[in-house]
C-alpha cells in the first residue's frame, strides 16, 4: 500500500449519477495485485469531512488506474466536480483479490448497481487470458447502465423496471444459466440485498461464489477495527478476536459467500 | 539555515521518562504501531499507545461501527483487541526492537481486570515506557466508564495500579462529566504520574432517509477536529489545578493544533482520528511544530507549555 | 401534485399549546425576532425563543466574543441584554402583532431573579405562549450554570416558577454535565412542561500564532454542526426516560438535521448558529421538512417523534 | 440589506496577496448607501466554515459592487479560487458610512493594508464631488502597494521598509499634512495599530477623524451580538446595554475617533 498523488487524466458520466474516472497513478498501478482491490480516495483537502472513500479499481494499465462511482452523498458529488490535470491523493491498492476464476471452472460474473466496477476488471482479466464466461449485469432502470444487453457474447443486462435487457433482477438469467453449466463459478458485487440473494442461491445449489462486500471503512488499513462484517463460524469462542467478525479493508473485500454472515 | 532547525528542541519529560518529541499517536487509532510499516516510520514518533487491552481477546461490537460527522467521526469498536497474552507474546518482542517509546493502553470491567493485566506485562521483561489506563471508554457496557465519572473509583483503581508499576501510569480521562478537574485531581493525588484528555465525546448519528440509527450500538464516541474546542478546555482547566503533565488529545490535525494544545497547557499530545485520513500525518506534524518553533522565539516545544495568554 | 403537500400536517403540541410547525429558532441566535424583517418572515416560524433576559440590562463580556472552529464556533457573549423592563415596554406589544408563537428566555444568578423577571412579565397582558429557562449558559460566572449541573436546584427552580405561570415552561439542559437525564427528570417532576437540549458545549480556541486565547473569557459555548451528535443523544436519552415532551437543539441546519433530532426524540427543534449564517434559513427547512415528509409515507411531523430505529 | 446570489466578474490579484473581486449584485449595489459599507459573503457552501466573512465595499457602481481583499486565512484564500461566472452568496450592504466628507473641511483618507478598500471607495466619492483631498496608503512593503506614489496628486504612499514611497507608517506625511492644512479631517481604515496611532494624533491635535474599525462577526445584521467594540463614555450605568458595547455591524464600522476605545 502507498499513498500517492494522482493526476486525473479523465472523469466522465458513463449513465445515469455513475462516473468513470481514470488516475494516473503509477506506483499504485505497480503494486496492484488483481480485480477486487480498492483504493481509499481523499477528496477534499478540509477536514469537515475526515475519512477517506473507498473505491473499487474498475481497471489497472500501464501506470492508469480507473474507478466507476455512483453519486451517493457529498463526496462522491465532489468527485465529480473534479477535472483533468488536478490532483487527487490516492491510498492503495487495498485489499484481496478474486481467486480461482482460472481454474477450469466457468465463471459467472454478476455486477450490481456501481458493483460492476470490479467485475468488470475480472472480465477483463478472463478476456486477456482467454477464459469463457458470463456476465450478469443488474440495475433498476436503462439509464443506469452503460454496456449494452449482448447475449450472444454472453453478456446479460437486467433491469427491474424491464427497461432494458431482461427484467427481474440478475437471479434471472443467473438461474437459467446455472442450469446449463454445471461447472458454475460464481463472482459477484453488488448492493448487499443482491449479494444475500446470490449467497443463498450458491449454498442452495452447492456453487461455489465469492463476494465483494461493503462497509463503512474509517481507514482502510487496519487502524480502526471499524469494517467488520460477521464471519459464518459453526463455533466461536467466548474469546476470540477477529474469528466472529472480520476486516473488509484487510481480509476482504472478497469473501467466499459460505464464509460471511449478512445479519 | 539548515543549521537553525537544529537549534529547536523537541524532547519533553514526563515522570523520570523523556520524549524525542511530543507527538505521540492516539490508542485505537493507530492499531497495535505494526500495521502499515510501509506507509509510516514509527520511529520518527513520540510515542505509540496501543489499542486498549483486555484480559481476554475481544471481538468488540458488531457493525456498523463508524460512521463520519461534521468535521469528526463517531466510532463504537468495543475494545476489538487481541487480549494480553498475546500481547505479551505477539507484540512485546517487536517493541524491544523500536526505538520510539510504547505506551500500553489497559481497558477493564473492574479494577480486577487492570490489575492482572498489568501483574501480566510486569511478570515479564519488556521495553514499554508505561501504561494509559482506559476508564472512559464510552462504547462498552461496563467498559471502565463507571471509573471515568467518579472520583474515587479513579483513586482507587490509580492507587492500585501505582502499587504494581514504576513504569509510567497514565490515566485517561473521559470530557463526559460533570468536572474532569476532580476526576484528574484524584488521578494525581493517588500517584498516577500524568493524565491525558480527552476521550471520545458520547455522540449520536441518524440516518433521516432510513430512519436507522448509524452506529450499532446507537451511540459511540465523536472524534476528530469537530471536538478539538472541547479537549483544549479539559487541558486548560486541568494545567490550572494539576501539576502532573497531562496529554493533550481531540482533533489534532496540524502543528498548529499541536501548538495550541501545549499553549493551553499539554506536555505531550496524541493524534488519533488523523492517522485513518493519513497514517503518516503525525510525520508532518513533527516537522511542522519544528518549522513553527524556528520562526518563533522559542525554539524549545517544552517552552511552550501552558503558556497561552489570556485576556 | 400540489394537493399532496396539503396532506402534510406540521403541527406540534406541548402541553396545551400547539405550534404551526416543530421549526423554532433558538435564543441568542435570533436576537428578538424583531432585526432582520427584510430578510425573513417571522411569521412563518413555529415560534421565536427570544434572547434570554435579565432582571437589568446587561453589556456582556468584553470582545473578542466570537470565533470560528472546525463545523461551528464560540461564543461568550455574557448574556447582553436589554433586561425585563424593556423587554415589556418595548417588545412585548410588538409580539401581540406577530402571529407566530413567542417563548421567552429567562437568565438569573439566583432563584430571586428568574421570580422577579417572571412575575414581572406575568403581572402584564401578553401574547407570550411561554418561558425558556436558561439554566445552562456557559459564558456568565455564576450565569445559572450552578442550576444546569445539579438536580436539587434544578427541581427547586421548575417548583417555583411553576408557581407563577401557568404558560409553558421548558427547562433549558445543559450538555456540560455527567448525566443530562437526570436533570431532565428533576425539571420533569417539579412540574416543567419540556426540557429543550442542548445548549452549547464549553469549548476553548487558542491562536498558534499569537499564543491568545480567541476568547475573552477563556471558555466560551461551542455550537453549530460539529455538535450536532452531542445534542442528539441528549435528545435520545431524554426521550428515554422522560414523558414530558423534549425540544432538539444543536448544530441543525437542514430539513434532514430535523427529522433526525425529531426521530431521536424531539418534538419540536430550534435552530441556532445556522441563522447568522443565513437568517431565512429556518423557512428552508420547514419546506424541506415538508417535502421530506412527502416523499416518505408519514406525512405527519409529529409521527416521526421517537421513532429511530435502533440495531 | 438583502442576500444576493451574486456572479463574479471578475477576480484578480492586485499586489502581493490583494485580490480584488467584482460582483454582478444589482439589488446590493441599489441599496447601497455610501463609503463605508460592507457585505458578508459566504464562501464556501459546506457547513465547515459556518461564518459569513465580512469585506468592505471598494465601489460600487452600475449594479456591480467590488471588493479588495487580503489573503489572510482559509476562507480569503478560497477566495482567490473562485472564476468569473461563479456566484457567491452576499448580504448586505451592511453598517454605516463616512460622512461629513463633503461639509467643507479637507479630507485626508487614510488607508492601511487593505483597510484601503472603503478608503478607494471614499476617495472615488470626493472625486465624483470634486472635493480636493490627500490620500495616504500605507503598507509593510513596496509588493502590497497596488496605486502609485503620486504626490503632486496628493496620493502619498508609505512603506515600513522604504521599498517604495515614503519610509515609515501613514504617520509620516500625516503629520506634515495636517500642519499645512489646518482643516483636516481624517478618514481612516486599517489594521488597529494604525487606528490607535492615528486616533490618538487626532485627538492630541484635536481634528476631527472618522475610523472603520473591525471586530470579529457572527452574523452582521445584529442577532448575535458577537462583534462588540468598546464605547469611550465617562459614566456607563452600572445596568446598561449597548452603552459600554456598541454593536460594529449595525452601529459601525464607522465611528468618530473620540466615541471608541481600542482596549
Ligand atoms: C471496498 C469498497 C469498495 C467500494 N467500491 C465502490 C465503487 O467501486 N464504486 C462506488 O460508487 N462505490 C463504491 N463503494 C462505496 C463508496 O465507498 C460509497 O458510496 C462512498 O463512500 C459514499 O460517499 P459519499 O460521501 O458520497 O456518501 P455519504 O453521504 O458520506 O455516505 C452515504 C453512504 O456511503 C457509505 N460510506 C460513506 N463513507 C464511507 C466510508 N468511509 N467507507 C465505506 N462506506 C462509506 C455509507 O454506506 C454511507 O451511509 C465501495 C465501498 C467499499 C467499502
Ligand atoms: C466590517 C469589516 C470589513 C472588512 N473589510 C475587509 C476588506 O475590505 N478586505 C479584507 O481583506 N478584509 C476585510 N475585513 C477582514 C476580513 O473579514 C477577514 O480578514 C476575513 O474574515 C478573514 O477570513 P479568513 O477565513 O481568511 O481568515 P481566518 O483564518 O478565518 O481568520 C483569521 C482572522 O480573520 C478575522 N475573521 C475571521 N472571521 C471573521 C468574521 N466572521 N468576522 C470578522 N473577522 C473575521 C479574525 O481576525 C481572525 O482572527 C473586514 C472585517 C470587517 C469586520
Ligand atoms: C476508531 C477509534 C478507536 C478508539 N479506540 C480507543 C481505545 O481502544 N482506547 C482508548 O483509550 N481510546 C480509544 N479511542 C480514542 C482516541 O484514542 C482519542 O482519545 C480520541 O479519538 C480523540 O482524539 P482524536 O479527535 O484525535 O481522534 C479511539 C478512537 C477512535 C476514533
Ligand atoms: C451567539 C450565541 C448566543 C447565544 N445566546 C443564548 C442565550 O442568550 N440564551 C440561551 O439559552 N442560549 C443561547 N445560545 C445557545 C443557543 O440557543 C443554542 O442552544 C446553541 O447555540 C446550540 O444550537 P446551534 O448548534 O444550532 O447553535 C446562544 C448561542 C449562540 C451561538
Ligand atoms: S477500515 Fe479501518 S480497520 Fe478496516
Ligand atoms: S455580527 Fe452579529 S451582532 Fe454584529
Amino acid at each position: 500500500m502507498i499513498i500517492e498523488r494522482a493526476r486525473i487524466k479523465s472523469n466522465r458520466p458513463l449513465a445515469h449519477e455513475i462516473w468513470e474516472m481514470q488516475f494516473e497513478a503509477p506506483n499504485i498501478a505497480r503494486e496492484y495485485m488483481g480485480s477486487g482491490q480498492f483504493i481509499n480516495i481523499l477528496t477534499v483537502d478540509d477536514w469537515n469531512h475526515p475519512l477517506r472513500r473507498p473505491m473499487s479499481i474498475a481497471s489497472s494499465e500501464d501506470g492508469f488506474v480507473s474507478i466507476i462511482y455512483k453519486i451517493f452523498g457529498n463526496m462522491t458529488r465532489e468527485l465529480t466536480q473534479k477535472k483533468s490535470g488536478e490532483t487527487l491523493d490516492l491510498l492503495g491498492p487495498l485489499g484481496n483479490i478474486f481467486s480461482k476464476w482460472d481454474n477450469g471452472s466457468y465463471p459467472i460474473l454478476i455486477g450490481g448497481g456501481v458493483g460492476l466496477a470490479p467485475i468488470l476488471n475480472l472480465k477483463k482479466a478472463c478476456d486477456d487470458n482467454k477464459i469463457e464466461y458470463t456476465m450478469i449485469i443488474g440495475a433498476r432502470s436503462g439509464n443506469e447502465h452503460f454496456i449494452s444487453h449482448e447475449p450472444e457474447k454472453n453478456i446479460y443486462l437486467t433491469t427491474d423496471d424491464g427497461s432494458m435487457g431482461e427484467k427481474g433482477t440478475v437471479m434471472v438469467p443467473l438461474q437459467r444459466l446455472v442450469e446449463i453449466n454445471k461447472n458454475a463459478f460464481i463472482f459477484a458485487c453488488g448492493p448487499e440485498p443482491m449479494l444475500r440473494a446470490v449467497k443463498e442461491f450458491a449454498i442452495n445449489n452447492d456453487i461455489q461464489a465469492q463476494l465483494s462486500v461493503e462497509s463503512y471503512m474509517g481507514c482502510g488499513i487496519g487502524f480502526c477495527q471499524g469494517c467488520v462484517i460477521q464471519r459464518k463460524i459453526s463455533k466461536i469462542q467466548t474469546h476470540s478476536y477477529h474469528e466472529k467478525y472480520s476486516l473488509v479493508c484487510m481480509d476482504g473485500p472478497i469473501y467466499n459467500a459460505m464464509d460471511i454472515k449478512f445479519d | 539555515m539548515q543549521w537553525i532547525s537544529n537549534l529547536t528542541n523537541l524532547t519533553i519529560h514526563i515522570g523520570n521518562t523523556s520524549f524525542e518529541n511530543p507527538i505521540w499517536v492516539a490508542s485505537g487509532t493507530f492499531g497495535y504501531g505494526t500495521e502499515a510499516p510501509e506507509l509510516v516510520d514509527v520511529n520518527q514518533l513520540g510515542a505509540i499507545v496501543t489499542k486498549s487491552i483486555t484480559r481476554q481477546p475481544r471481538e468488540g461490537n458488531p457493525p456498523p461501527r463508524i460512521v463520519e460527522t461534521a468535521s469528526g467521526m463517531i466510532n463504537s469498536i468495543g475494545l476489538a483487541n487481541i487480549g494480553v497474552e498475546k500481547y505479551i507474546k505477539k507484540l512485546l518482542p517487536i517493541y524491544e526492537g523500536l526505538s520510539t517509546k510504547i505506551i500500553m493502553n489497559i481497558a477493564g470491567t473492574d479494577i480486577q481486570e487492570y490489575v492482572e493485566i498489568m501483574e501480566m506485562v510486569e511478570s515479564v521483561s519488556s521495553a514499554i515506557a508505561g501504561y494509559e489506563i482506559n476508564i472512559s471508554c464510552p462504547n462498552v457496557k461496563k467498559g471502565g466508564m463507571e471509573f471515568g465519572v467518579d472520583c474515587e473509583m479513579t483513586a482507587k483503581l490509580t492507587e492500585t495500579l501505582r502499587g504494581i508499576t514504576e513504569r509510567l501510569l497514565i490515566m485517561k480521562l473521559s470530557p463526559n462529566v460533570s468536572d474532569i478537574v476532580s476526576i484528574g485531581l484524584s488521578a494525581e493525588n493517588a500517584g498516577a504520574d500524568a493524565v491525558s484528555a480527552i476521550n471520545t465525546v458520547v455522540g449520536m448519528s441518524i440516518n433521516a432517509k432510513t430512519g436507522m440509527s448509524d452506529i450499532f450500538t446507537t451511540y459511540g464516541g465523536l472524534s476528530g477536529p469537530a471536538i478539538k474546542p472541547i479537549g483544549l478546555v479539559a487541558v486548560h482547566k486541568l494545567y490550572q489545578q494539576l501539576t502532573i503533565p497531562i496529554i493533550g488529545i481531540g482533533g489534532i490535525v496540524s502543528g498548529e493544533d499541536a501548538v495550541e494544545y501545549m499553549l493551553a497547557g499539554a506536555t505531550a499530545v496524541q493524534v488519533g482520528t488523523a492517522n485513518f485520513r493519513d497514517p503518516g500525518i503525525s510525520e508532518n506534524i513533527i516537522d511542522s511544530l519544528k518549522n513553527i518553533l524556528n520562526e518563533s522565539n522559542r525554539k524549545v516545544a517544552a517552552d511552550l507549555i501552558g503558556t497561552v495568554q489570556t485576556h
